[in-house]
């Protein structure tokens, strides 16, 4: 299982804050197509991933009992 | 406090200064970020802040050991509020003490241009006739970006 | 509280923040210059600050007129302390508001080094085994110079 | 007369905070010489004159009722 938590736009976009995915392993790319699809206007290109609170290239590979984040483009201050 | 947090209730600056003065330091540069009533022409009625909180304290923390790095000496400390923020509000407040005043300057600059490029927090912004997520988005190019 | 004032009591640097804020600012940068226990490798007992005081006054509020002209949309407040100063007591404070934060950075580094230029305020530095005032002296060009 | 005032280092070697010099009019250079040659160790030649709370220049004129200072170097901050 992988734990997904959504933030601002994306939690809007997706009616939910967090959910968990049945996967052994998958690349964070495979995560951002699978988030594309599911939620239509998702807009992965500019969107980055957090695993295990930290920022993750789209060819690492996410492990079951990892905890992801989809990070839209950040505007705090 | 903690010296790097992301915190609900109204922020107390002053708290932030004092943490980061000592008998060595010779300056501190505090900076606040506010609600500002007018951007762009538009005015904002209050913002909502939401933070990936854990994964945000510790990208403040960060910051501040690269601070340190950039100028040995300084001692930093940094808070971003989340929630419903009004006009004037501290939505964020960094405090840097250091011998002396460059450096102080300099590295209070430096840290809010990084939380602006790392730390996961969002800005919603809601007008009398409408809300919008800020960020860099494609569709808002202008927005967000110089918005303290 | 005057907007530009040389004072004999602690200064609250808050008062000043909270003089410059309104709901147009964006960004506040408080600076303020604290009495530091060491410089040079000598160890400071405290300072002694004086001033020609309208003049000092006078001198501050032409510097805040010069930040409001070379960064419009800033509000300025600057006060100096003078008299007997023990360490880490604020000497100097520079409060500026700006609507975005590049202004409110960049016009306060500009006060301070305006005020080490042309107001008239000297510092006395004593120590354990003596005492000497500070300025741009030939016979002690390193010191004050740096001093915050 | 003019009023003179006198700060930090030149105050103590002074020994006063002000005095009155019983002239009509001069040059804020001939104050500086003035004081050099009244108070051993001024070191004029660092010193600025504020005349009615304005820097003034070595060839300005000072009248009979002007208020004038001996800024040395300053150091606030």
């Amino acid at each position: 299982m992988i734990s997904i938590q959504y933030f601002a736009r994306l939690r809007e976009l997706a009616g939910k804050g967090q959910e968990t995915l049945d996967r052994e392993q998958m690349t964070v790319q495979e995560l951002l197509d699978w988030a594309e699809e599911t939620y239509p206007g998702f807009g992965k290109d500019d969107i980055q991933v957090a695993v295990n609170e930290e920022y993750a290239l789209p060819e690492d590979v996410i492990h079951s009992g990892d905890e992801c984040a989809f990070i839209p483009p950040v505007s705090g201050g | 406090m903690k010296p790097f947090e992301v915190v609900e209730a109204p922020i107390d600056a002053q708290v932030y200064s004092n943490y980061v003065l000592h008998a060595g330091a010779g300056a501190v540069t505090l900076f606040t970020g506010h609600v500002r009533e007018w951007t762009h022409g538009v005015r904002t009625v209050y913002l909502a802040y939401e933070a990936y909180v854990p994964m945000a304290e510790k990208k403040l923390a960060e910051i501040g050991a690269e601070m340190e790095a950039k100028w040995p000496g300084v001692k930093v400390a940094i808070a971003h509020r989340i929630g419903e923020l009004h006009i004037s509000d501290i939505a964020v407040v960094i405090a840097v003490s250091s011998p002396h005043r460059k450096a102080a300057y300099e590295a209070n600059e430096y840290a809010i241009e990084r939380i602006k490029e790392v730390v996961p927090i969002w800005k919603k912004e809601i007008w009398e006739d409408g809300e919008e997520w800020l960020g860099a988005q494609k569709k808002y190019p202008d927005k967000g970006v110089d918005s303290v």
